[in-house]
Order: C-alpha cells, then structure tokens, then sequence
C-alpha cells in the first residue's frame, strides 16, 4: 500500500533527497559510477533471490520468536550434558557488563579511547593466573580447541620439535581440530589410558616419548571426566626428555583442584565458557593459554597480550600490546600463527564472574559440583545394569556411565529420557568403542537433588522398559 | 534576553568542534577493590541429603591434586565488582557511541539492538550443542535458512558457519584448499600462497601457518593489483591465490576475474576474502569472478556486534567441487527435519568446538532478514556513497592524499596517507589519530607494513549520516590545521581522554613487561596486593 | 554445611572483621550502640517471620522463574485487551536506553551530574509538545489517572472554581481515582452521552455547565473507543461560561488524530504507556499534563517542568528546573499538591519511542490500528447475534462489541475464548450496565490479520455452542 | 626501572583524590539531529487484504477531527537516535557508577541486577492487567506474598500496593484517614494535620492536597522532635499525626510511642512514613510503636532501582481496624487460586490504574528472597554502622556540624551543616556539593527550609565498602580544605562535569523559561528546527 520510497531505519542516507545532495556535493551522476572497476560481466544482473524481508521490527521479532519457539532447552529441560559446553549459572552481573554497549559495540580502538577495554582484559588475564598460577594470559582466543592447538604450535616452535603425545581421553572434536591445525607438519601420537582407572599409562608414555617430542599433552579432568592424578610423573618424563607439558584444564574445576603448573605444566590451556557463559548452542566459548613469564614462551604467542605500563601523568595506568611485534597483525606471516577477531567479551565476561565469585565461590562451587556428581553417580551406580563411574578415578563433575548390562544402546537410552524431559549424557559409543555403551555425564551447581534424583528415577523405568 | 544557545554552536553555517571529554574514573586495578571475606556472589550449596550422603568429595581427593593456596582472586562485594566494570565500560568508545568509520576494514557499522535482544532469548542461551536435533529444530532451521543466505550472496554452493573468525575462515580455506590438492596427489608439490600486500594479513598469516610459503604481490604502476606479476608468480608450485577485493584501499581490482584464470591455469585455488563485502552485496559476488572459495565476517558486512574484539564469525563458503572438504557437520534438511550431517569422510574434520558462533549468526540472519535483497544493495551503495562523499572531503584537507589509483572512485573504503602532512609538520598519522580522540572520534591507522607511508583508512559504511560524515571530515580538518599551527598540541594528545600517552618502552621489555598484575607486583617488588 | 559466616554479597560490611574495625574507628562497642534512641519495648524481639531466603542467585532466579512460569502472557496468547493499557511493540532500542545503569540507577542528582537526564527529559517534553502541538509539558506523574486528577485540580485552582464536568464515557476506575483525589473538594458532575453514537451529549453539557464549573472534562478516544468529534463545541461552550476545557488524549493516536488543542482543550493529559512502554500488569504508566505557555497554567504544575538555559560555557545547554518555588519540594503544603518520585523513566522511553517513531511512524502506525480494528468491527459484525461496533461513531482501536443477541454472558464468552488461547476484550456489563452483555476490545498493529481472523473464529464456535 | 603506578596513587597511606572527568559529549537537541525523510523503525502495515476490505479508514474521518499537520517530531535513523540516549545516558551519574550516599533520604542502595533481569521477563513485561485470573496466578502469588512480607516487617495487618510510590502511599493513607473520621462522622470536625519539620515534605504536602491544613511541629531542645509542642498541637481537630521516622536529620525520635498516644487520645490517627526504614529493619516497628497507617517506598528500603525519579512504589499498610478503606483490589487467596477482591464497599476506591509498579514489586520480592530476615536485619545494622562511621569521619572536618541531639548517634542518615564553613569562607554548602562532582561523586543539599543552615544529608545504606566512604569523606575534607585555600575553585564548580554553571535566572521567568524546544525555539525567535 505504501507508496513512499521505502527507508530503511538502519541507513540514514537511503533517503533520495539526501544521495541526490551527496551525489551532488561528490559531483557524481549516480551511484554506479563509484563501481566503475567492476567489470560488466561480474556485476550481478537482477536481484538477489532472497525472502522477501521483515521491514517492521514487530514482524521481524516476531518471525525469529516463532523459529526459536521451536527449540526446547536445558533450563527447560534437565540436562545432562557436558563434553566441552557446560551449564552454570551465569551472574546476572556479567551479562549487564558484556551488554553494555560500550564494550559490545567496540573493536579495534587505541589504548586511550579504548582504555577500559584494555583494563578489562588486563584484569582477566590477572584474575586467570591467579587460578591458573600463571603471570602470562593471552587475551582469548576463539575457544579451547584452538587454545589447545596453538599450546601444541608453541610448544613445537619452543622445542624445534615436530612430535606430540596427546592423552588418547581427549575429545575427537578437539583432536580433528589439532589435525587439521597441526597434523600437516607435527606428528601427533596418542597414548593410552589404564582401562580401568583412566588414568594415563606412564609406560605406554615412557614407551613413546623421545627426543623429538615437543610437548606432552593431556587434560585435567579429561574428556572422560577422570581427575589425573599423575601430572608430576607425566610432567617428569616430559621434561626429562626435553618436551614441553601442556595441560588443558577446565577453569572451574581450579578453586578445588591443583593448578596444572603445580605439577610441572608449562602451557596451560583451556576453555572458559563455564566462567559465566550463556551456552548458545556452543557459541560461547573462548580459549585461554598461560604460561610462565619467560621470554620464549611470551614471544611464542599468537594472541594479543595487554601489559600495564605508566603513562605521561604520574599514578595513572596505561595500557598497551605486549611485545606487538610478534603478532600478525605487525608482520602479517612473520607473525606467529595469526591475530584477529576472537573472543574479547568473553574474557571480560570471565573476568566479571572471577571477580564476583573470588576465592571462596569458585572452591564452593568446585565443592557443590563434586558433592553433586558424585551423589549422582552414587545413584546411578545402584541401578541394576549401570555402572557409574565407570574408572575408578576421582571425577569431578562429568563421568562415564555405562550401559552395557542393560542391554540397551545409549541413544535409545537418550531417546527415552526425552520424554521425562531430560537430555541424557553425550553417546560415547561412537567416541569410544572400546567403552560399549556408555554415556558421558555432566552435573554442576544447578544439579540439585530433585533433579538428579528424577534422572534416577527415569532411568530406572526406562532401561526396564 | 538570553543567547541562542543554537546559535552559538556554530560558526559560518558549520557546526563548531564537539566538546568532548571521555569518562575518566582513574579506577584501580580490581585487585586493589579487594577485601578478605567479601562475596560477590553466592552459589548453591550441596544439599544436606546428599553431604550426608556423599560426605566431603573434594576433602577426599588425593593431596597431590588438591589445591593447597586457594587462588589469589579479588574478594569484592557484588555493587562494587559492578560498579567497576561499570566505569570501566565508560571508558571505552563503542560503534555505539562514536562515528565509528575511522577503523577501516573492520566495518564498524550499526549493529541493531533487536538482533542482540533476540539472541539473548533464553531459547538461544541456554541451548546446549549436543542436545537431541529433535529439541533444536529452531536453531538447526535458522542456521541452515542463514546458508542459503549465504549461498545466493556469493553464488558459492555450500557454506560453513563454523569458523569463529574471518581468520578462521581464511585458515579453513586455506585448509580446505590443502586437503584439494591432497586428493589430487598434489599437496607435496603446491606448497606456496599468493596474496597481495593489500589483502588483509591473515591471508599470509594463515597460510603460513597452514605450512605454506607466501607470495606477496605490490600494486602495479597504476595502483592496482599487478596481474603481470601474479602471472610471473604463478607456477606448478602454486596452491592458490587469497585475495582481498576490494582490496583494504578500497580499491576493486578490476583484473580479478584474469586473476583467477591466470591461478586457475597454473593448477592453483582461488579464494575470496570477503570480510567487507560491504559495498559488493548485491553488486558483484565470488561466483561470477570465478572463485573456489569465499568467506565472510558477519561481524563485519553482516552487522553483528564486535565485542571488543570477537565473538563474531567468518563464514567459509566453497563450489560443490570442494563442498565436501567442508569441516564436519554440515546442516541439511530432509524436507522434515534439519539435522547435522558428520558423514563426510573428506572433510577436513573440526575446526571448533561446536558448529560456529551460533547467537552471532542469530543476528545476522536477523539481519538479512529485516533488509532482504533490495535492503543488501542498498547497504552496498549507500556504503560506497558515503565513502565517496567522506572521501571527497577529506581530500581537500591539507596535506592528506589517497595514493594507488589516483583520481579514481573507491568502493567502500580509502586508505588515505599524512605523508605531506607529516613531511611539513612532523605530525605523524597516528599522532592525528590520537588527537582525534579529544573530540570523541578515533582511527586506526592501518595494517602494516605502512606501504602507503603515514596511513589512515577510513571506512564509512551505510551506518552514519551525512552529517556525521561532515563532523568527522570538520575534525580532521581540524586537527589538520591545528598540526600546521600547533604540531605540539596534536603530538601530546590525547587530552581529553581517559588516560595520557603511555610508555610503550616497558611493553616490549621481558624484564618490565607485565602482562598480569601478579607480574607486575613481582616485578616492582611488591607482594601480590597493594598497599 | 556452611560454618563460616553468612557474608551477603550486597552488604560489603557484613564481613565481621570489617564490622569490628570500623567500630573501632567510631569507638563503639558494637551496633547496638547506635540505637540507644530507641526504647527497649519498640524493639522487635527475636528474628521476623519471612521465608527462608534463596542465598544463592541461581536459586533465587529459580524460584521467580518458577513462580513466573504459572502466567500466561499476552504474547503467548492472543489479547485483545485494552482498556487502559495497550499491548504494542516495543522497539529494542527503547529497552536498550531505559536499561542503561547510567538512568536506571539514578535519581535526583544535580543539572550537571545528571545532564543525561535533564536533556532526555526535556527532549521527552519537547516531543510531546509536538505530538500534542502545546508549550509546556510536564516530567511525566505517575499515570494517565493522576495526570486527569491533577489536571482538574489545576482546572479549579486557576478559575477558582469548585464543579467539573465529566463525560460518563469515562474508565470507572478513572472516575474513582479522581474521586478520591477530587471529590472532597470538587464536585464531579458525569455528563452523559448519546445512546445510539456515543458522542457526548451536548444538550445535557449545556444544561450542566455553570459559572461554578470550573473544568469540562472528556477523552478523546473515550473509554468505549469513541472518536469525539464535537471538541469544538465542547470547548465552545466550556469557555463560553469560564470554564477550562481539559481533555485526556492516549498519545498514540496523535499522528492521525488532531491534537485536543486544534478543538479548543486548554490542558490536554494522558498516559504514554503506549509509547514504547511494557505492558507489565499495569506496571508501565506514566502520565502527562500540557498546556499552553501561559504563567497562570506553568505554575499550577505541581510535577517537576525542565528548562533550557544557558550555562558559562557559550553553546553549551543547561537545563534546569523551571519555577522551582511552585513545588512541595521548596515549600512544603505550600507548593501544588505534591512533587516526587514518579515515572522518569517512562518519560525517557517515551522520548526514544517519539525519536524513534518520527512523524511518518506515528502516522502508520495510527493507520494500522485503525484499518486493523476496523477490519476486526467489520468482521466481529457478520457474526450473527454480534454487534460491532455498538456505537455508530468513528473508533480509533478499541470499541464495544455487544452480545445481547447472542443469549450468552461476556464473562462466559471470555471463559471460553481462553480455550483458544485468546483473550476476549474487557467485560462492561457492571460497569456501564446500559450496554448489556458487552466488551471493550481492543487492535493495534501486533494484531495481524490472522490474529483477527482466529478471533472472529473462535467466537463464531462459542457462540453457537 | 618502571615507576610504581600503585604507590604514585598513594600519598601518606591514603589513596590520593580520584581524576575524574564525566563523559562530556556536547550533545545537540535532538530536534537537530532530524533529517527530513529518515526513519527510526518502521511499523507493521495493514495486510492488502485488509486494505481491500476496509478502505483508507483513517481518511474517512470527519475533518474537524483528523490532523492536518503531522506532529513535528524529529526523523532520524535508528542508528543515530540510539547513539545520541547512549551519550546522554553516560552524562547521567547513577548509584551503579558513583559513591551514592549523598542523596539523603533517598536511600540509594544497590539495586541487585538479577532483580532487573528477572522483571524484564516476558512473563512479567507481556501481562496485561485484566487478563483472566487464571492466567496470572505467579504475579498475583508474587504480590499477594510481597504483601505478607510487609505485614511482617512493619507489624501491620494489611497492605496495598498500589500506590505508585512514596507520596502516592501517604496521599492514600490521609484519603484513610479521612474516610475513617467520615465514617464516624468527624470527617468535617478533624481538617488538622500534624507533622514535624523534619519529616518528608510529601506528609505535609500530600495532607494539604486531601483538603487538610497542616500543623508543623519543631524540635525541641535537645534537637528531638517536640513532645509538648505536640501536646498543645492536638485537640478535636486532628485528623492525625503523618512523621517520618528516623526523621531526615537521622534521629529516632525516642518518644514516638508517647507521640502516637497523644494523637490518639485526641481521637486521630497516626501515620508512619517509613519511606527509608533501611536502618529499622528488623529492629523496630510500626506495630509497637502503635501506628495505624504506614508506607515503606520500595525504591528506597528494598532496593528497586530509581530511574531517575521513577517508576517507584510506595506500600501503604494499616491495622486492621482500617484495612476496609484501602483502596481496591486487595489480593487475596483462597487456598487455591490468588484472586483480586473488589468487593470492599468502605475501600476508598482506585488510586491508580490498576495493582500498582508490577515489575517494581517482583524486584522488592527478589530482594527479600535473597536476604530473609536475618539479612534484613543485617542490612538495617549495617547500615547504621556504615551512617555512623561516616559520620564520625564528616565530623573531624573543618567547618561542619551536626546539629540537633549533638553528639548522639544517628540511624541511617545525618544532616549536617557547613554553616561554620561557610562563615569562614563564604562558600555554600551547594558549592561544595558541586565541587564534589569533580571528583565522581555528588550530593543534594537537603529539602527546604533549610532549617539547618548550609544542611547536607548522607545516607550511606549498607551498600558500599569502607573504602568507599573513606573516599567520600576524604573528597570532603579535600573540599572543604579548597574553601579554606581557595575559594573561587569551589564557587565556580564543577570543572570536570559534562557543563558548566548553568543560569538559573531563565528559569523562573515566564518570559524566558522554556520546558520544550518548540517554547525555545519561539522565545528565541527561531522557527521550530534550527540552521
Ligand atoms: C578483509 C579482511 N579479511 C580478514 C579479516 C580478518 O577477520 P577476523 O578479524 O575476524 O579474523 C579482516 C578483519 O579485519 C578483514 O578486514
Ligand atoms: C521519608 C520519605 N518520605 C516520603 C518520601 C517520598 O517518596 P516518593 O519520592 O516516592 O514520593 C521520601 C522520598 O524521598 C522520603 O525519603
């Protein structure tokens, strides 16, 4: 009906009065001479063929509303499910701070007009190495998996090595990412774990170490939930070869568990989504890597590092890249790995929830998660056909449960537990053959009794239905 | 009776210079707001029942993985913990608040508030990945309607949204390109990259880490990409061409179609850095220049917010040739029902966690949705309009000039150059760039090398007024003027801003860089805490 | 489990170290000390009797959560409830400004610390002014219902005068407010209206009006969604007997509504609810109050008015507080009525919305509404025993729709209505018994047709069940 | 080696004053950011069909009635609409940024940010008010439970909430009181009410608005409110006695209790104000204290936040003997169901449109469930440790006092006077006020009359840290050290805010006040848009 020349709220200048003054001021006839270079035959004839768009914002709002009507989620439903996205509280603090548009809407800026960014970030990384034990933080990079695959570059750069062991509990998703990232010029070589206590085999590491190995790496709690308790030993055959540690650990499990570098890990690295990260159908992650501050690792780092430093007025903090010269954005591919666009709000996100929650929340919170998992597992254990846990190790908050006596596959298991409104753990049996029919679960603070006990009970009707 | 204060605020028919001063809190290091026993916030306790029953797990773990020294963190109540970050966030000039067009490449352009409100549903939030498809059909069904978007913008044949970055998407590319040439039995021989100078950094940068060895190419004497060089280049040795187009000085090149030709005889892959796409959509795409592959940052072109530096998303799109080294999984529809295809044995395999940065394609995909294909041509021109009008006016300032293709129009930004400026007044680029804070504006001055000597790329996008593009063009005039009369002045700056210049010496000096506050106290020799 | 003490995260003080050295500092034994004023049987013995708290912010946001869940909103569900308070889209960018710390959290600070909100507000003002073609326009009151009481007040005290006229086509809950506010010295008089279009009776307002009438009073649209157009007429014979004529005017028709001023009103008030503003179970009024510039009327304002004024600074706006004396603020009884806390907050949303809306959207917007709700009269009509609308004058978005002939009861209908998840318009039959079985629906633009057609379906079945 | 940055921020173990500076964005009118054309949302059109069927319904209305010119409002994208609320909302200072206790009696607390999180749920923000019973059984639990809770902390038998804040609460408690003596038909005889000096204005003021004339009682010699003045204030007249308690100067009257029995034995009723009953929680009430009426503002006590004056709430309780005149609905539960009751032939009707601040109330909910009584009790305690620490470092400054019950403690709040300071100096205590917000922080002098000369009033709750009130006190002591030394930087505050000293003088003349751009635009001269 509407007549007018359509404008479209997000593009001031569409109005025709105001591109015919512009045109104008430039001394331009239209808008196609600006496209001069673009040859003929690469200029796209016609419209594109896209759905015919939701001008008004009710009707936009009301589209997305309806598609995503369709999801049901793990507040709605009680989930189980961990394998590298996990399920907490996140403050409401912290999503006020990433909201505020001052930091959601900035990128690139300097130091000075960008000042709060560049503390924010600073704090972060301080806030990290005081859990992680560590005094170099990098500003985030994309997530875990990347974390943990740049560890494994540097460590090689370090060393000038070109092998890797990595602890065979480690997710597949994660180890097709190290593939693709290192598996073209390192050699990457999985160890074994005990069958029965999951944790790592040290002969089967003593076996396969050598000189040419550039890092060990394993992670603490593993994939499969197991709390290694051998990191000494491991970081021992490590060093006394020359290789270097790498340890992936979940930042949360930290106020109850040793940091890595207290057994002898030299990069740590990791995910911080459960640090007060919505989990966005994985979209919340961020990686961190930490080590000691010594010059061969910092100048190893792809990412930024923001280091304080004074300024011209005395008593003031200033703030600036660390060592810039390292980075791709200095020396495009004389850089180490590359720089760009990653996942800065979430540290400042991660760092308003460590700020919040200090030393006492994140040990209460580590101590809640095991109390909670291990009564889970407790309970699950007593149900004829389960067996949970499935090593013998210490867990913290995710573990193996299996299925095997119950004669039932996970993902009808799965299926069932759908219809209690639960999302049972992750399917392993894919993952790990070697574990038959056994499912990956995960419990955290918002576990309570009630919830874990209606798991107990739906899992009993289900496996004997 | 009282002034005009309307008036007053202008001088010859043009408004005066903003008086601008930025937040200034002088906060301290959040370390130095701690208090021993202070909570921010309290998390459940286990409950009596299963304490009873479970007795003290953590006080049961193995003294050799048992944290003895509980972490140094603050100890902050919850008003204070905000109210620094609070302040903080003052202290920082997002796209929301300034004329953002100073941070060329990057696209800084608005990023609507519907779109992030509706990736704050609790229906996106607190989705789980690994949920059962059944219970994420929105999701799924979003993101797959999100790559035929995709599709039919570039005319690549299949997408994936799992690179959290253009970055990660130019690696995946670059990865996927490998994984071609692999399948071919070429991958020992194809072992080098070309870029040109001008396409964005991590076009090298990833391709070396990928292993391969890097061509850069420099502009012709035209200014232009240089085709005869791509052509001495080019070899049995070539794996592909990564290019940026427009390239960062706006330039489009208008070879790229010979480009590709000339890499595709050689045996090599092309590969379109799409990043800002800003002034093309609708107007040129990879397909019909002939590319392999593609990718765009929807933090960019796509208008999703940039959170200081991510998350966003670079999305990879490829021809059916290649779709099947797409990192796994790929999202189809059955005519029923979305779901996750893994089953792509020639994939490269993961590249993140999960299947992308899933609330940041939310908004894109909102994005798209409130434009449609008219609205996305319309960003593209008014983006090159502003450009062209931004650049208009800038180049009658005093002692700046667009260098490469002289005289000629530039897609959606300029990369302008001080050097004149500098020449005559010791003023540097970046010294501009920070006397521009003062009045509540910022650039940043480009990517090195600085081949265009003294550089400042502006890039205006279809986001701000002409106004706006006056009162940015009005400032650097200004400070243009003020470095000829009072280079002093400009080199001191930034005085209006939150903190003065700082000494960069320390930061690149291992015995005095501090990149944690623990560091840092060490280094001054202090205990960890303050005072 | 818990020994340690309970430290609340909003109460930094209430570590006990820190309690005891600041006792310290003042030389106090301990807090009872500071109530030594208050006599020992004023003091509460033992704890109060509240429910135990949630300590936690994930259990305290389960429990609202859960609590919330038990509603059925008006999104879920298609509403077509007006009456006062008018569901419409909010834009994002309205929640966005109204959420920010910086205006949420402060209150009355000064014109320099708090310019933000000076300037908003006068923006907020100035945007009425021009939707409402008026000078002065006051910092919102508390709702439409104050804005009518105090307008009449202000009537009364500028002519000196002690009757008001009202059209009966008012909100009985209106009435009774301004009843209370009014009546103890102020003689409300209802004016009734024409049976068959709804328009005021003019006849009956000029029987009525005297020189002891101070106000008439009327809305436009009414209550019953009727479109008064005899403003002129009213206002004539209003000012012809000294009278000021005070109309309440919901702001949202105004882009195709000419504003009351055009026919004569002399104070025109309103709730700006409709303007950017949550429906929040009645939670989102804010009420305004225009007038002409004129001394006799801006010091009646018993509200806060901001002003524009210069500062030492050459082009730099100030704004401060306009007529400071009028208020209670500066001289207690003495000032008109009251000033407080109030609606601020709507006032700048409402400003956002304006800014947002521009001429054209507050044009389109209006014209939606009106060719929806007439769509929605014309269809409601074709159902055999419906009548609508009941009146035969021009309705912006709401109007009676009456079932007399249906043989069934509203609040049966309503009942019914909820079946299809719908909520029916607000049942009339107590409060004008004149009009039978009817109800008060209301349309505005997040009715689409289909919303529309399931309605007019929806009563077809109930009725002929 | 480098500086260390920390202890340059220290001088004599103090931290040295915070450099501050408010963001300053020299912002235009909004009017001139309009361009003719641009459009800041678009609305949903009719559908073609519905076109079809009715017409162009809006032209079909009579002339007299239809809007020839369309209103005047500014056209701007939405883009540019959002940044210039985000630069105003960064020149407004509120409780989440500063050191906010200068507000006295204003009660500004922390309000918790998951309160807020939870009121923006659709399930709270999308009810409408006349939805069917059955659909909105979670607020009405949520309100009728909010009600018990109050009935607990002041001892009163029931509550309404309606009331849309505090002065809204003290109308309806007067609009009680009156129905009560018109029910026993004194309602002509008792047209006096009494109130002190020191209790809030709105007592007075909203007495006055009911028709009443007002009795205002001073304080005695000991500085206490005046028990014989009292006693030779009531007689047949008194409809009752509305005090506020601690009065604003911080001091409990002691002898409340004798008060209330005076008035009663007068035969009037006796209101209690307990608008910021922060430093009594738990400690005492208006039960044993014998009131009949009492209102709590929710935006004081229980946290909700303040919007820059609004949305509020004020709770208005009474005894039981008077819950038949509060206005309609109650909220009442029937085992079952929570359902409005209606019914109440003696209420004394509406007072707003419908239940009151919602979303307001669910917060003030919130927070009590996160604090229970032992940490109502807690806030109430700290925050008279946190009043009293404050004031015994206020009181070591040069030129302040605090008059009335010297030397005695104070509950929550204190009103001091820098009469001395300002005979010394001739600075006001405003200019100190002002002078404080160079330094981020701010106070409001206190209401009129200024009884106590020069007055000041903090209130610091029970929200900030010591080291947030020692700052606050060190910036007074720097203040007051600058009246002493120089003078003139402390009259013409402030220097580092967003303005400068504004011209009061336009402002109360009629001539020249201007409350909308378009008043300002005509008094100037000017048509209604600029340049
Ligand atoms: C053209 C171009 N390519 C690639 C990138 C890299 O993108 P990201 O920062 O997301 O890694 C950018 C970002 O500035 C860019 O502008
Ligand atoms: C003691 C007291 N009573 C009443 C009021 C008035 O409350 P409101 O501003 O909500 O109307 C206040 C507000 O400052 C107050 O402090």
């Amino acid at each position: 009906m509407n007549k007018k020349p359509l404008i479209y709220p997000y593009i001031p200048n569409s109005v025709p009065e105001i591109k015919k003054q512009m045109l104008s001021a430039i001394g331009a006839e239209s808008i196609e001479e600006f496209y001069a270079d673009i040859p003929d035959n690469l200029r796209l004839k016609g419209k594109m063929d896209l759905p015919e768009p939701f001008l008004a914002e009710y009707e936009l709002k009301t589209h997305v509303e309806t598609m995503l009507s369709k999801n049901r989620t793990a507040g709605e439903y009680t989930s189980f499910l961990g394998a590298g996205c996990y399920q907490h509280h996140v403050p409401a603090v912290c999503d006020e701070i990433n909201q505020r548009g001052e930091f959601l809407t900035a990128y690139a800026g300097e130091p000075y007009d960008d000042h709060g960014r560049f503390q924010a970030l600073f704090e972060y990384a301080s806030m990290m190495g005081e859990l992680l034990n560590m005094d170099v933080v990098n500003i985030p990079t994309y997530d875990g998996f990347q974390a943990a695959a740049t560890a494994i570059r540097m460590a090689s750069r370090i060393t000038g090595r070109g092998e890797v062991l990595i602890s065979r509990q480690i997710n597949p998703a994660k180890l097709s990412k190290i593939e693709d990232y290192c598996g073209h010029d390192l050699e990457l070589k999985l160890i074994d774990y005990d069958p029965a206590t999951g944790q790592i085999d040290l002969a089967a590491l003593r076996n396969n170490i050598s000189a040419n190995t550039a890092a060990v790496y394993f992670e603490n709690p593993s994939y499969l939930g197991v709390i290694e308790i051998q990191g000494d030993e491991i970081s021992t055959i490590a060093h006394d070869c020359g290789a270097i540690g790498v340890v992936a650990v979940n930042p949360i499990t930290l106020g109850v568990l040793k940091p890595p570098v207290e057994y002898g890990a030299d990069i740590v690295c990791g995910d911080i989504q459960p640090l007060g990260i919505h989990m966005q159908f994985g979209g919340g992650h961020a990686g961190f890597i930490a080590t000691r501050d010594e010059e061969k690792y910092v100048m190893e780092y792809p990412s930024r590092l923001f280091g304080i430093t004074p300024t011209a007025v005395e008593g003031e903090y200033g703030f600036g890249d660390v060592a810039y010269e390292r980075t791709s954005f200095a020396v495009r591919e004389k850089g180490k790995e590359w720089v760009g666009t990653a996942a800065a709000l979430w540290g400042i996100t991660a760092g308003v929830y460590l700020a919040l929650m200090g030393p006492e929340g994140m040990q209460e919170i580590g101590e809640t998660m095991m109390s909670r998992a291990k009564y889970a597992m407790v309970e699950l254990n007593e149900i004829q056909g389960i067996k949970a846990p499935l090593f013998t190790a210490h867990h913290f908050h995710e573990f193996v449960v299996n299925f095997n006596q119950t004669g039932k596959k996970v993902v009808d298991i799965n299926r069932a537990l759908l219809e209690y409104e639960i999302f049972g753990g992750t399917d392993l049996s894919t993952q790990f053959p070697e574990l038959g029919q056994s499912a990956l679960y995960c419990v955290t603070e918002v576990h309570t009794k009630t919830a874990i006990d209606h798991l107990v009970k739906a899992l009993k009707e289900v496996i004997t239905k | 009776m009282n002034p005009d204060i309307t008036k007053q605020r202008y001088a010859n028919g043009r408004p005066k210079a903003r008086r601008f001063h930025q937040a200034k809190w002088d906060e301290s290091i959040i370390f130095e707001l701690s208090n021993p026993g202070q909570r921010g916030i309290l998390v459940p306790e286990t409950e009596v029942d299963i304490h009873e029953k479970v007795g003290d797990v953590a006080a049961a773990l193995p003294k050799k993985i048992r944290r003895v020294e509980p972490p140094a963190l603050p100890e902050i109540s919850q008003p204070q913990v905000l109210r620094h970050y609070m302040r903080l966030s003052q202290e920082n000039l997002g796209t929301d608040f300034n004329i953002d067009v100073g941070q060329g490449t990057c696209t800084m352009k608005y990023s609507p508030k519907i779109n992030d409100l509706l990736s704050r549903s609790s229906k996106m939030t607190a989705l789980h990945p690994l949920q059962d498809e059944d219970t994420v059909q929105g999701i799924l069904e979003l993101m797959y309607k999100f790559e035929q978007f995709l599709k039919e913008i570039s005319g690549m044949d299949r997408f994936s949204l799992q690179p959290c970055a253009g970055s990660a998407a130019i690696y995946a590319n670059v990865s996927i390109m490998r994984a071609y040439h692999h399948a071919r039995g070429e991958a020992e021989q194809r072992d080098e990259i070309i870029t040109t100078i001008f396409s964005h950094p991590s076009n090298a940068a990833c391709a070396k880490t990928a292993g391969f060895k890097i061509i850069t190419l420099f502009p012709d004497d035209d200014g232009y990409p240089d085709l005869d060089a791509l052509k001495a280049a080019v070899s049995e040795r070539t794996a592909g061409l990564m290019i940026t187009n427009p390239e960062d000085t706006g330039i489009f090149n208008p070879k790229i179609e010979e480009f590709v030709k000339v890499v595709h005889n050689a045996g090599g892959l092309c590969s379109y850095d799409q990043a800002n796409a800003n002034g093309v959509l609708g107007i040129t795409r990879a397909k019909e220049a002939g590319f392999d592959l593609c990718h765009f940052n929807l933090h960019k072109t796509f208008s999703t917010p940039h959170g200081c530096g991510g998350p966003g998303s670079g999305a990879c799109g490829v021809t059916s040739e290649l779709q099947k080294f797409l990192p796994v999984p790929v999202i189809d529809f059955n005519g029923e029902n979305y779901y996750f295809d893994y089953n792509r044995p020639d994939s490269i395999g993961k590249i993140g966690p999960f299947y992308g940065n899933s609330s940041v394609i939310l908004k894109a995909y909102a994005w798209v949705m409130c434009l449609g294909a008219q609205g996305l041509r319309e960003v593209a021109e008014i983006a090159v309009l502003n450009n062209n009008y931004l650049m208009n006016k800038i180049l009658q300032i005093r002692g700046v000039s667009a260098p490469y293709a002289r005289g000629k129009r530039r897609i959606e930004q300029v990369r302008y150059s001080w050097e004149e400026l500098a020449a005559d007044t010791g003023v540097s680029s970046e010294q501009i760039g920070l006397r521009a804070v003062d009045f509540g504006l910022h650039y940043w001055t480009s990517h090195h090398p600085y081949i265009v000597p003294e550089p400042c790329t502006l890039e205006p996008t279809e986001s701000y007024t002409r106004e706006e593009l006056d009162e940015y063009a009005a400032i650097m005039e200004h400070v243009a003027g003020e470095a000829y009369t009072n280079p002093e002045l400009v080199k001191t700056a930034p005085h209006n801003s939150t903190i003065h210049t700082i000494d960069h010496a320390p930061l690149d000096d291992p015995e005095r860089w501090a990149v944690t506050w623990r560091a840092y106290r060490r280094k001054m020799g202090q205990p960890a805490t303050s005072e």
